[in-house]
């Protein structure tokens, strides 16, 4: 896809750099994401993929659009999209001093594939035939797929950081920028600078970086402020004043498609079987409210697709933006039989501000004699277990999304986390339709998905989210970034000393 | 010129004593006057609350919390008590004027070695040599007949006994050698042979260091032949004072009168008569003389103005402006009572106890105890501390099941432990408690106190009913029925004992076994229940087991006497004869260290 | 006193094995499959099975206990479900960082909330007395994590910047050199424990100084200091240790609200992070660990108060 | 038979009217300290804030009424949280039930505390040991511990607040009164009434209870204080109560972020908490003092 290009931060601010970089230094970073590191292996969530240890094949840039990383080429055969080229860069070393090659590849790939490991990102790569890959050479790697898929880097993008053969997580090695000295599950990573990286010039310029887990929002922003970290990511809106009054403090603002999202159990004998009662909850919702409550106005109205067509081309861009309608809400409601209805909303404060958007929810629904009762999960851990895949209401979230991640994940009746239950046979096949389409016929079968999902589909999609980072002047190279995850995607490399 | 001379030689002089409670203008004792020579004991004998305590303190300067000591003078040893102030003071208590206290127990600290606290008090008055301090203690161990091992000395308080506490408090009394020591009432709570000993010890350590000593009691008979001098103090004024024998035959004033005759004696059976009436509150000081309320040969002058000491003899005053009269009218009590009702013979007993034998967890206390109760009779069973007469009295009541043996009462046989035994065996024995105040729950009333048996055990009908019995009951123990609604706290000590003896009543019993119910309380208040007890006796046609250690209580009031040593019945029989002519050394024994006072 | 002693050992022992029971039985009585929670999204069938297995999750539950226990006693803690280290390794570093914790705090807390006690009841019904009362109930009356609060923003953030706001501790660095991470977090539990154990030896002393032995003391003319070192002070000494160990034992678990709110690396933090991430071994372990503690310095407590008090030590023979 | 009955019931009643006399001796007695009077006059105010809040607010809790944030005055009298709700209401809404699950918590707690403490303390014996050693085990489980576990396993729901509370409070309250019982039994009120065959469990309420009335109230201060602070932290630590509904100890947590913008939502609730505890500890010194016992409180873990 093509992209709309993010607005511009505040790069003064962020000081992108000019000039030479100056070496040295550590850089302690206390990342929302690492608190929840129990582990180093790259492939699983909770696992190692934000740390700079690992490099990926492909990755989305700041502006979300797919980037080479360790891949030179990642291209599917012209004519046929189910018959794909990988070939990685001359000369990349890994950490133990390996160089970086074919079987590498089809190590990480396999691993990823394998069921008894749950890697997250193996929903996305289901059409990947294990039998079906093949080294060409040293450094390329031929896959054969069960069925064509045109979007295939797009499933790389995220958990698929690469390993060298025989990688043993307890002791982790990788391409990336700097080296695992030590880590303490949730509590802290320290690495040191990978002399031997990969990238030009001198990065990375960082002697040191140190990952901080910090289990609060606002115990980050005092680590801040009382000088012990030097940048934090995913602040909370209510503490920006206090970082703001701090001159020696820059706040980066990203505008992001990460979303919140009210996904409808649609499943036969449910509460929103009925598309009209889907379609009513879309009227009832006073989308700018939630966003000026939940967001403090950073962020925009959301379109209930999850995916915004400035960053994925395949998104209807012409959809219109969805408007409260309480009377015809209520008429639906009445059509439906489902008047005054009393639906259980599921939700667990997995982001900052969910319990408060449920809260928000409930009050609005009362305007069309709905009535949410809260079924609180205090448990985090608790979220996604059976209770999932059952709930009439729930909220979920989503770092920016493309409409192939959204569909494969999501929509599709087979979809792994398709807790809705959601099943629309055309959007199956305008899927299947768009995978095999080469070049840029995937866009238009997918902006027809994209309608359909807004008018009808599981999801109530109210708004997306601005996020915010904080690090000190005394280092430079971070700037915005759309993709709704860490500070620079993660990208501490091109962090330097001011 | 000779009364010159006789000031120089006093250990110790005091005028004008006054004490007040701090917070109010009430005045607790005042114009306190007295002097000693050294080696010269007064006794200070007055009923609880006359302020005797208050007036041991203030001669070392200290007064209680919540007391002030604000007028008069005590000179020991020329120096003036009162005027000195902090350390000065301070370095004078113990070296020139102790004290010992009354509750040797608590008066000792309970952490601290019994040699610790024997040395600190000389450490704190400038003997610190450990030689010297190891040497005087050893010393005065041995007059107060203690050990002085090291062992010993290692011991806590609560390792030793209760006479041996009361021996190791005199010791650190004299240990300093002072001129004067205040003895606060050492002996309460000591059984009389215990007491026998430690009175003849004060008297000897006095003589011996050439001490002064007050000594403290509310027992005339026991200071009677200890003390050279005597003050009767009431009300907190010394309402008499002179020279023991003095007092003891030829008092001035009708308090000390009442307080002689209230006193039994071991000796012969006398008719016991006590003081009436109570004393009043001390925010309420009457005007004129503080007796007069309770007095019967008080006229209207005696309520007015104030009253002034009439000299009797050489040193001996008293505050009574009727001395002749009283000293004219007949003592009450040299009538020799007789019993009425006549010995009765062995084997007719209403209770009979055959072989029987108690245990604590396997510690057998009482060995083959045979006794007989016989029907009507006041059965007095007495013996020292620790021989075991609670115990018999506790398995009698049913209180105690570690027994073996045989009891009967009218003839039917009666359990060990109350629970096991029918209502009518529960109603017809009785027991009363040595400590009323234990013995009545504090949070409950006096009349639900009395319905408990009532409602337990009797047949009432009603609450209307009830309440007519509690007063009938109250009225039957000479208490005002007003008093019913009053708690166990707002009573005195005097007042409960016989709220006990109600309650026991309640159940109209035939067999009431008293255990010690007049050890804890006054001579004088004493008296009065015993009358009460004698009373009750002939109208209700009770059969008493008397349980007490006093051998002058069992001469007032029982017809027989079993004496009980270390468990085992020593002899029994008649009163008069087993005191008359005591057959076991035991017995004699316990006669002659009975106190009494000589008035023949 | 030596039968005193095994005796209360034994009852520690047996307090330790029954809350091992409770801790276990509550753990493994988590509603659905505690595999199945722990692997969340990632749950593939292939995953829960070889989960379920290393949990020992397919055999009986007397089984299941027998196995955990006879490893706890090897020493071996199992293994964390969510990090798959070994729980030893995981939590070692933040035992010693509690203990450090605590013991730092008794060190500080008792002597000061002593000599408080003492002061205050010499000084009764004056100024400094009333103010020390005063003080210490808003003390008591303020929820801990106020405190908190209040000190990251007075120390760390807004007033001062002196100290640092979370308590970051590199276990590589020797603990003295990250002192400053300490201070906050003891500042709170010294200030929270200061007003139980002010207030006991308080009450205590004045009882002490309204004791017979202490006016007997005085009329013996042992001079004022000295009643109060000699004579108040050895009275006191039981209750004062009694307290002293029962707010150390207290502190064991309140620790938990401190270390959240200063994200202090320690098992009170573990234990809650433990429960949110569902990481039964951890939370077996940490559960007994702070139970012990508890129990130990309970025990260690009655001993004291039995060892200090002459009364009692006579009894126990 | 039948007339001891009514006698009985007859007394009893009378009895229970003297009880109450006595237990209102003490509170009278306790009244007449100062601080007697002004502990009752915070806790009072407190308990009126909580529960008479709710018919004086303006707001429902979690209507949203105003811009995220708002300071006093922009339509509301004490500012918005930030989701925009009447911080009043909430403050007038979320004392009720934290407070009347403390006050449950403690009776339960108690109550049973009692009823255990005098079995053990009256009985003694085999049953008595082995419930004391059984509480002492209890005790050694820190409470707030044992409360994070059940809730983490069994869910939040008020009844397992209330029991895990009351459960730690059983081992103290039953420790008092098994001490003050066994100081009893011994005495001479209670040995009369075993001689005269009066029924146990009469014994027990009418000679042992009333004797230990004045420890354990002091006691029920203590522990109710202790129910707070519990309830409080639990739901500080995120175990509280369910929104929409909202508690003080939820309003703290949801508002610490913006202590230093806007400190009234935080503030308030906490000084609630703490004016309602300061009077607590107040009363039940006067209470103790009234009835003199010592100053010496129970070890409050
Ligand atoms: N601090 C005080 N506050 C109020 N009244 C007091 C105080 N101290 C003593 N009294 C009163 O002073 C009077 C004298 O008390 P004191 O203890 O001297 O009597 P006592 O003769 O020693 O009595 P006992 O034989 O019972 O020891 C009593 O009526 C007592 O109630
Ligand atoms: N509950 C008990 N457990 C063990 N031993 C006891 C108990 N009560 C009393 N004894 C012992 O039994 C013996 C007899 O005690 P008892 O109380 O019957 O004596 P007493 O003659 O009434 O003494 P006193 O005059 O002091 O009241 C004493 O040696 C005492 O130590
Ligand atoms: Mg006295
Ligand atoms: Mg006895």
């Amino acid at each position: 896809g093509c992209s709309g290009g993010a607005p511009e931060a505040d790069s003064a601010a962020s000081g992108v750099p000019s000039g030479p970089r100056k070496r040295g230094g550590t850089f302690r970073f206390a990342s929302a994401s690492f608190n929840e590191a129990t582990g180093a292996d790259p492939e699983l969530l909770g696992g190692g993929s934000s740390f700079p240890c690992y490099d990926q094949l492909v990755k989305w840039d700041a502006n979300q659009r797919l980037q080479l990383e360790l891949a030179e080429e990642f291209a599917p055969d012209p004519k046929d999209a189910s018959t794909w080229t990988i070939r990685v860069r001359d000369g990349v070393e890994f950490h133990n001093g390996k160089t970086l090659g074919a079987d590498d590849v089809m190590f990480t790939i396999n691993r990823i594939l394998d069921p008894k490991l749950g890697a997250a990102a193996a929903a996305l790569l289901g059409a990947i035939d294990p039998a079906g890959l093949k080294k060409l050479d040293k450094r390329t790697v031929r896959l054969k797929l069960k069925y064509p898929n045109s979007q295939l880097p797009d499933g790389f993008t995220s958990f698929c950081g690469v390993v060298p053969v025989g990688f043993d997580p307890r002791n982790p090695v990788g391409t990336g920028a700097f080296r695992q000295e030590s880590f303490i599950p949730h509590q802290q990573w320290a690495g040191t600078r990978n002399p031997h990286y990969w990238r030009p010039d001198s990065a990375p310029y960082l002697d040191r970086v140190e990952l901080i887990g910090l289990s609060s929002p606002v115990a980050a922003v005092n680590a801040m402020l009382s000088g012990q970290v030097d940048a934090i990511d995913t602040v909370l809106i209510s503490q920006l004043p206090r970082l703001k009054q701090r001159k020696d403090l820059v706040v980066v603002e990203s505008q992001t498609g990460s979303v919140q999202f009210v996904s409808m159990n649609c499943r036969k004998g449910q509460l929103f079987e009925d598309p009209r009662v889907r379609k009513a909850f879309k009227l009832m919702l006073d989308r700018q409210q939630l966003v000026n409550t939940i967001y403090s106005g950073h962020g925009a109205i959301g379109n209930d697709v999850g995916v915004f067509p400035q960053w994925d081309s395949a998104c209807d861009p012409g959809l219109p933006p969805p408007a409260q309608n309480l009377d015809q809400a209520r008429a639906l409601l009445r059509e439906a039989g489902k008047e005054g209805m009393t639906v259980p909303l599921r939700v667990a404060e997995l982001l900052p501000g969910m319990t408060e958007t449920a809260q928000v929810l409930i009050e609005q629904a009362k305007k069309i004699g709905v009535t949410i009762t809260l079924d609180q999960v205090r448990d985090n851990a608790q979220f996604y277990t059976g209770e999932y895949y059952k709930a009439q209401l729930q909220i979920d979230y989503a770092s920016t999304m493309s409409m192939y991640g959204g569909a494969e994940y999501y929509w599709l009746s087979d979809a792994g986390y398709n807790a809705a239950g959601y099943a629309d046979p055309e959007v199956d096949s305008l899927f299947k339709q768009g995978l095999a389409a080469t070049g840029a016929g995937y866009d238009a079968p997918l902006r027809k998905v994209s309608r359909i999902i807004q008018d009808e589909g599981p999801w109530l999609v109210w708004g997306r989210q601005n996020v915010f980072s904080a690090f000190t002047r005394k280092f430079t190279g971070i700037t915005a970034g759309a993709g709704g995850g860490s500070l620079n995607e993660y990208g501490l490399w091109n962090v330097s000393l001011a | 010129m000779t009364a010159v001379a006789e000031t120089v030689k006093q250990a110790i002089e005091v005028a004008d004593l006054r004490v007040d409670l701090a917070d109010r203008d009430v005045n607790v004792v005042r114009d306190i006057g007295f002097s000693l020579r050294p080696g010269q004991i007064l006794g200070v004998i007055g009923e609880s609350g006359s302020g005797k305590t208050t007036v041991g303190s203030a001669l070392l300067g200290y007064a209680r919390p919540g007391t002030r000591i604000t007028g008069g003078s005590v000179v020991v040893d020329g120096v003036d008590v009162l005027s000195l102030r902090g350390p000065a003071l301070r370095k004078r208590r113990g070296e020139l004027i102790s004290y010992v206290p009354q509750d040797p127990f608590s008066s000792l600290n309970p952490c601290r070695r019994l040699g610790a606290q024997l040395a600190e008090t000389l450490a704190v008055h400038g003997v610190d040599s450990k030689a010297e301090q190891r040497e005087r203690i050893e010393r005065i161990l041995e007059d107060v007949r203690l050990p002085s091992t090291k062992e010993f000395l290692r011991r806590y308080p609560h390792e030793i006994s209760g006479g041996q506490q009361q021996r190791i408090v005199i010791a650190m009394g004299f240990i300093c050698n002072p001129k004067v020591v205040v003895l606060d009432e050492p002996t309460t709570g000591l059984d009389v042979t215990t007491q026998a000993h430690v009175l003849r010890m004060v008297r000897e350590l006095c003589e011996r260091h050439r001490t002064a000593g007050i000594y403290v009691s509310h027992d005339l008979a026991v200071v009677g032949g200890l003390a050279d001098r005597i003050g009767v103090m009431y009300y907190g004024r010394l309402v008499e004072a002179g020279p023991a024998d003095a007092i003891v035959r030829a008092a001035g004033h009708p308090y000390s009168r009442g307080l002689i005759q209230v006193i039994p004696d071991p000796h012969r059976r006398r008719v016991l008569s006590s003081v009436r009436g109570r004393v009043a509150p001390l925010d309420e000081r009457p005007d004129g003389c503080v007796f007069a309320a309770r007095c019967d040969l008080a006229e209207p002058e005696c309520r007015t103005g104030e009253i002034q000491p009439v000299a009797l003899e050489s040193g001996h005053v008293a505050m009574c402006r009727r001395t002749e009269v009283v000293r004219s009218s007949p003592p009450a009590n040299a009538a020799l009572a007789a019993r009425v009702s006549a010995p009765a013979e062995a084997g007719q007993g209403f209770l009979s106890v055959r072989e029987l034998t108690a245990s604590y967890s396997g510690y057998q206390v009482l060995k083959d105890i045979g006794l007989d109760v016989p029907r009507g009779l006041v059965t007095a069973l007495v013996g020292e501390s620790g021989s075991g007469k609670t115990t018999l009295g506790r398995c009698i009541a049913g209180l105690h099941e570690e027994a073996t043996g045989a009891m009967t009462v009218g003839g039917s046989p009666l359990r060990f432990g109350a629970r096991n035994r029918s209502r009518e065996e529960r109603r017809t024995v009785q027991y009363i408690f040595q400590n009323a105040s234990e013995a009545l729950n504090p949070r409950r009333s006096v009349r639900d106190s009395i319905a408990e048996p009532l409602i337990t055990l009797g047949s009432v009908a009603g609450s209307a009913e009830l309440d007519e019995r509690v007063d009938a009951l109250l009225d039957d123990v000479a208490l005002n029925p007003r008093l019913a609604t009053r708690r166990p706290s707002e009573l005195s000590g005097g007042e409960r004992q016989r709220v006990t003896i109600a309650r026991a009543l309640a159940t109209d019993p035939s067999l009431l076994v008293c255990d010690e119910i007049t050890s804890a309380l006054d001579v004088s208040v004493q008296a009065s229940i015993l009358l009460l007890i004698e009373r009750l006796c002939a109208e209700k046609n009770l059969t008493l087991l008397f349980v007490t250690h006093n051998l002058a209580v069992v001469r007032a009031i029982a017809d027989r006497v079993a004496v009980l040593d270390t468990g085992v019945i020593v002899e029994e029989g008649a009163v008069d004869q087993v005191l008359d002519s005591p057959q076991h050394a035991y017995t004699q024994a316990l006669l002659k260290d009975t106190p009494a006072l000589d008035l023949d | 006193m030596k039968r005193m002693l095994a005796a209360r050992v034994l009852f520690a022992l047996l307090t330790l094995v029954i809350i091992s029971i409770v801790v276990f039985a509550a753990t493994q009585a988590l509603p659905g499959d505690a595999a199945l929670v722990q692997l969340g999204k990632q749950a593939t069938p292939a995953a829960l099975e070889s989960l379920r297995a290393r949990m020992h999750l397919d055999q009986p539950l007397v089984a299941q206990y027998w196995l955990w226990l006879t490893d706890l006693v090897h020493g071996h803690l199992g293994n964390s479900l969510a990090t798959n280290m070994s729980v030893g390794a995981l939590i070692g570093d933040r035992v010693a960082n509690t203990l450090v914790l605590l013991v730092v705090t008794g060190v500080i807390a008792l002597p000061l909330a002593t000599a408080l006690g003492i002061l205050t009841a010499i000084r009764r019904d004056r100024a400094a007395d009333h103010t020390a009362s005063v003080v210490m109930l808003v003390i008591v009356a303020i929820p801990e994590f106020v405190f908190c609060l209040l000190f990251v923003a007075l120390f760390a953030t807004n007033v001062l910047h002196v100290l640092p706001a979370v308590s970051l501790i590199d276990p590589d660095q020797p603990l003295l050199s990250q002192a400053s991470a300490f201070v906050l977090p003891v500042l709170t539990l010294v200030i929270v424990s200061l007003p139980y154990i002010a207030r006991t030896v308080r009450a205590c002393m004045l009882e002490a100084l309204e004791s017979d032995y202490v006016a007997m003391a005085r009329l013996k003319g042992v001079p004022e200091r000295q009643v109060i070192v000699k004579h108040a002070l050895p009275a006191i000494a039981g209750p004062v240790f009694q307290v002293s160990a029962q707010t150390l034992a207290y502190l064991a678990g309140g620790i938990v609200v401190v270390e959240t709110v200063f994200q202090f690396p320690g098992i009170g933090f573990a234990f809650v992070q433990g429960i949110q991430s569902r990481d039964l071994p951890v939370v077996q372990a940490l559960a007994l660990m702070l139970a012990a503690v508890y129990v130990i310095l309970n025990s260690v407590a009655d001993l004291g108060t039995v060892a200090m008090t002459p009364t009692l030590r006579k009894g126990a023979r | 038979m039948t007339d001891v009955e009514t006698a009985e019931a007859a007394v009893g009643e009378r009895t229970r009217h003297k009880q109450r006399g006595g237990f209102g001796l003490l509170v009278r007695a306790a009244l007449r300290r100062t601080e007697g009077r002004i502990g009752l006059a915070l806790v009072v105010l407190v308990a009126a804030v909580a529960f008479l809040g709710p018919f004086f607010s303006p707001h429902s809790a979690s209507e949203l009424i105003s811009a995220p944030y708002a300071l006093p005055g922009d339509g509301t009298v004490l500012g918005a949280d930030g989701l925009g709700r009447d911080v009043l209401s909430r403050f007038l809404n979320g004392g009720n039930v934290i407070l009347a699950l403390a006050l449950l918590a403690t009776a339960v707690g108690v109550g049973a505390g009692v009823v255990l403490g005098l079995i053990a303390g009256y009985r003694r014996g085999v049953l008595g040991q082995v419930i004391m050693r059984i509480l002492d085990i209890v005790l050694s489980f820190p409470s707030l511990l044992l409360a994070l576990l059940f809730l983490s396993i069994i869910g939040v729901n008020w009844w397992i607040i209330v029991v895990t509370i009351a459960i730690s409070h059983i081992p103290y309250v039953a420790r008092v009164v098994e001490s003050g019982s066994l100081a009893v039994i011994g005495r001479g009120f209670v040995q009369y009434a075993e001689m005269i065959g009066v029924p146990r469990r009469r014994i027990l309420v009418r000679e042992i209870l009333p004797s230990i009335v004045a420890p354990l109230t002091v006691q029920f201060g203590i522990r109710v204080t202790w129910s707070i602070g519990i309830i409080s932290s639990l739901a500080y630590l995120g175990f509280g109560r369910q929104p929409p509904s909202v508690d003080w100890g939820m309003m703290i947590s949801e508002n610490q972020s913006m202590l230093l913008s806007n400190p009234l939502p935080v503030l308030l609730p906490v000084a609630a908490i703490a004016v309602i505890t300061v009077g607590a500890n107040l009363l039940t010194d006067a209470f103790g003092q009234a009835a003199g016992l010592s100053g010496r409180r129970g070890q409050s873990a």
